[in-house]
This record gives structure tokens, C-alpha cells and sequence, in this order.
């Protein structure tokens, strides 16, 4: 298991996509938002989480998540993830995020639609 | 202690409920578990954890945990001595998008039984995850 | 308890050992040492535990793990009541390449500080480790 | 950390190349040996342990490893390791291992020597 969360972002076209790396706890939700902010004052609208380096998650670091999410529509951008265990993924429909934002196996697949 | 018996104390600190998760995860593995099972239980277990950290208020800041390999059956006993609360009113359904208060969702959906007992000396959950559930 | 200790106690089954390795590890970093250092109280340990598994021959088949906090110092204590050795005759000279008998050399040449309690009811090492040791 | 202890195994030249991947305790130690049996059956007197992907040692299975290079020493063939985390090429050397095998950073230098 990662040790230190990392968070990282590359952009492809119009998306800039968000790799997390660990545990997302509070404060790596935290450091989710910090990214998020800098790249929404660089007026990017499309987003992509990549969670594919992340093993566990606490409903803490998802409510911030889900605040992520209510500001993305709120500036009439798009939010996807791509590459959840079957476990977050479950995790994310009990919590029901996986209805307001789209769930994607690949990066692929979250860049396509 | 019988063998099949893991005791693990730990202190209300950052983290530190990933101490337990891997103890689980040592546990779950010598029972067999597959590996989804496992990290049904881990994030079950965390959001037990946290809730004693964030809101039981003990006094002690200890949660204690008990893991219990009982046949096919893991067992997950997870307690604080803080104040405790009322289960129904916490209980409340989910409204849409809410932020908080998926925890007790969480740990239900997860496991295969939840027990949550709730005193004004504390609050005791215990959590069942079997090797082979019913609903897969 | 206070909340600067963690207790655990394993069950002497295969690969427990890394159950108190990994609440180590949360414990070593919630204490800010440094990766090298973690691995080096990770190792000790394991050998600490393994030799409570292999040799105590204790009735109970569980060891007992207690990680006290104490400012700039990690004190990990690992006990079994088992039978106990002669630690003098236990402690030989290592030959060229011997192949087994070298966990009590790792523990000692890992930590900064080790006490072993060896009676014949049972066994107690005493390891320390500091966050910055003095001869880095 | 790798959860099942795994040895793979690849050829270059007359070396072969062992992976291993997670703990090495006892059981890991026995997969290595029996790795290891079908090689020298097969004649390959040059091994090179690649241990990057290991974190965790105990002595049980590093003793196992001595039996290893005292068998490789018997057919006169050579036996080193690489990619060492500092605090496994600690124990090895608190062990005595480094006097009986060399121990390289990388594959390329092990190889070359
Ligand atoms: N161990 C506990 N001690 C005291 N109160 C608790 C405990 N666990 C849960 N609760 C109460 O139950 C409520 C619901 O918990 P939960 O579903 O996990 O959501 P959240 O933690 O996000 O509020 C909490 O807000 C809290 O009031
Ligand atoms: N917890 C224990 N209970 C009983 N005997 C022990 C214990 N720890 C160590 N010993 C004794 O000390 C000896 C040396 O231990 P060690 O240096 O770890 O080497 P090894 O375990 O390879 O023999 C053991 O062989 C055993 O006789």
C-alpha cells in the first residue's frame, strides 16, 4: 500500500486527468481539492480520476469527492472515473455517487464519452 | 486466548485504522478469504473505526478490536468507550448526493451482518463477513 | 490505556507476524521516522515474533505485542509465556555462515536498544528504536 | 507489499534471472529452492537474485538462501543479488551473506560481473 497519498495530473486535449496514488482519507481529499481548484482557475472543465493506484477509501475523502463533483456541474463541466476496484466500486453505489458521475473501466473508455 | 483470536487496541490517531485493516487483511488471508472479501472488510472496518474517532468522544481515545476466525465466519467485534448515540435517528435514509452519513450504509452493504450496540458507555459494533456469501 | 500505546495480540499462525509489522509501520510513521528506519523496526520484529512461534512452545499459542510512544523513541515490547532459554548459551558466536541463529543478532543490530527477560515462564524482548539514532 | 510470495524466473546468456515478489519467510524460501533445482537440472550454474520487488526478510528464509549458495559453490557456479532495499542488504550483511555472494544495485552490473 502507498504509503504518503499522491495525487498527479496530466492533460490530454480538454481533460485533465487525476491520478491518485493511496488511502483517501480526509486530508487526501484534501489534497484532491487543492489540485482540482488550480486546474478549475485554469479553466479546465473535464475531468478523469484515475484510481487505479488506490486500494482503500474512507466515506470522509468520498464526501469531499462528492463535493468535487456538485462543483464540476456547478461550472458545467464533466467529472468520470476510471479504473476502480470492484470494492470502491461497490463503495461509490452504496454511496451513490455513481449516479452523478460516470464509472469507467480505462482511461480509454473515460476520454471516449 | 484461543488461537483463533486477534486483540488489537489502538489509539485515536491519524491512520491508525489502517493498522487494524492490514491485521485483517493477515487474518483474512490465513482464513482464505478472496481477495475482493478482504477489502469488503477493510473499508467496512475503516468506517467503524473512523466513526469511533471522529464522534464517541471517549475518554480513553482507545478502540479495541477484536477479530474472531470462527469456520467459515470472520468475525470483526470494533468498540469505544465514548458516549454513544441513538441508531435510529442516525439511521436516516440516504438523501441524494448526500455527503455524509454513509458509514452505517457502508458497513451494512459490505458485510454479511452488522450488529451495532449503542449504550451511553459506548458503542460496540460487530461486523460478520463470511468465506462464501449467499448473494454472490 | 494511553494514547500513546497500541496493543496487539496474534495468534501464532502463519504470516500474523506481518500484522504487527504493518501496525509497526502506521505506529513508525504516525511518529514520523523514516521509511529505512521503519523497515529496520519491521525486521527486528519479525524475528522477535518468529522466535516466540518457533521456540516458546507456549500453551496459550499467542504473543503479545505492546508499542509505546514516548517522544523521539519507539519501545516495542514482544512477549510469549512460554519456556523461556538460556540466553548466554543462545547467544554463541556466529560461525562462518551459519545458517540458522542469527535473530537475536538482527534484533540487536537493528535497534538501537534490546532487552531480553528470559524466565522459565516465559519471554520478553524489550526493543527500541529512536527517530534519530546517534550513529547515523 | 505482495501478498503471495512469487519467484519467476528469466534467461539471459548463461544467467538466470530470479524475480522474487513479497516476504521471504520460510514457504518463500522453499518456492526459491525448487525454482532453483529445476535450473541446475536443466545445467544453469549462474544465478542472479533480483529482490526489488521484496520488502520484508526473515532469517528462516534467508537461511534457506545460504543453503543456496552453498549449493551453487558446489556445482562451481556463481550466485549474486541485486536491487536490495538498504535495510535487506543490512540484514544480509548482519548475516554474513554479503562475504559468500556479491551484492550489485543493479541487474545490468550484476550481469556485467
Ligand atoms: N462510535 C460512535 N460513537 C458515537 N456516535 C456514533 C458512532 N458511530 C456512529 N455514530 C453516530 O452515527 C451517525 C451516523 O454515522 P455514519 O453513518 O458513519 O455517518 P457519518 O460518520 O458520516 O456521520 C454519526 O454522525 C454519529 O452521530
Ligand atoms: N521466545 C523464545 N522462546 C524460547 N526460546 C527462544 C525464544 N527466542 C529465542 N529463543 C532461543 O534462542 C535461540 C537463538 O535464537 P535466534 O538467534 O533467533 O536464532 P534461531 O531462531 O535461528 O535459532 C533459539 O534457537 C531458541 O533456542
Amino acid at each position: 500500500m502507498a504509503d504518503v497519498f499522491k495525487v498527479t495530473t496530466r492533460m490530454e486535449g480538454k481533460y485533465a486527468i487525476l491520478y491518485t496514488e493511496g488511502y483517501i482519507n480526509n486530508l487526501a481529499g484534501d489534497k484532491i481539492v487543492e489540485e482540482f481548484n488550480q486546474l478549475v482557475a485554469k479553466d479546465v472543465k473535464h475531468y478523469v480520476l484515475n484510481l487505479q493506484k488506490t486500494q482503500l477509501v474512507n466515506s470522509i475523502g468520498i464526501s469531499i469527492l462528492i463535493e468535487v463533483i456538485e462543483k464540476v456541474q456547478e461550472i458545467g463541466g464533466t467529472l468520470a472515473f476510471c479504473h476502480l476496484t470492484p470494492i470502491i466500486a461497490k463503495t461509490f453505489k452504496i454511496m451513490g455517487l455513481t449516479q452523478y458521475s460516470k464509472v469507467y473501466d480505462t482511461e480509454e473508455d473515460a476520454l471516449k464519452n | 486466548m484461543d488461537s483463533n483470536e486477534v486483540f488489537l487496541q489502538i489509539p485515536m490517531l491519524p491512520n491508525m485504522e489502517l493498522a487494524a485493516t492490514e491485521t485483517a487483511h493477515r487474518v483474512a488471508e490465513f482464513m482464505q478469504f478472496d481477495p475482493d472479501k478482504i477489502d469488503e472488510i477493510k473499508i467496512a472496518m475503516i468506517e467503524g473505526i473512523i466513526n469511533a474517532f471522529e464522534h464517541s468522544q471517549s475518554k480513553d481515545k482507545t478502540v479495541y478490536i477484536k477479530f474472531l476466525m470462527r469456520g467459515d465466519e470472520l468475525e470483526v467485534t470494533i468498540q469505544d468507550f465514548g458516549h454513544g448515540f441513538d441508531l435510529d435517528s442516525a439511521k436516516k435514509e440516504p438523501e441524494q448526493l448526500r455527503k455524509r452519513g454513509h458509514g452505517l450504509n457502508l458497513m451494512e452493504g459490505l458485510m454479511d451482518r452488522v450488529d451495532i450496540y449503542a449504550t451511553p458507555n459506548g458503542t460496540k459494533v460487530i461486523m460478520v463477513k463470511r468465506r462464501h456469501s449467499s448473494d454472490e
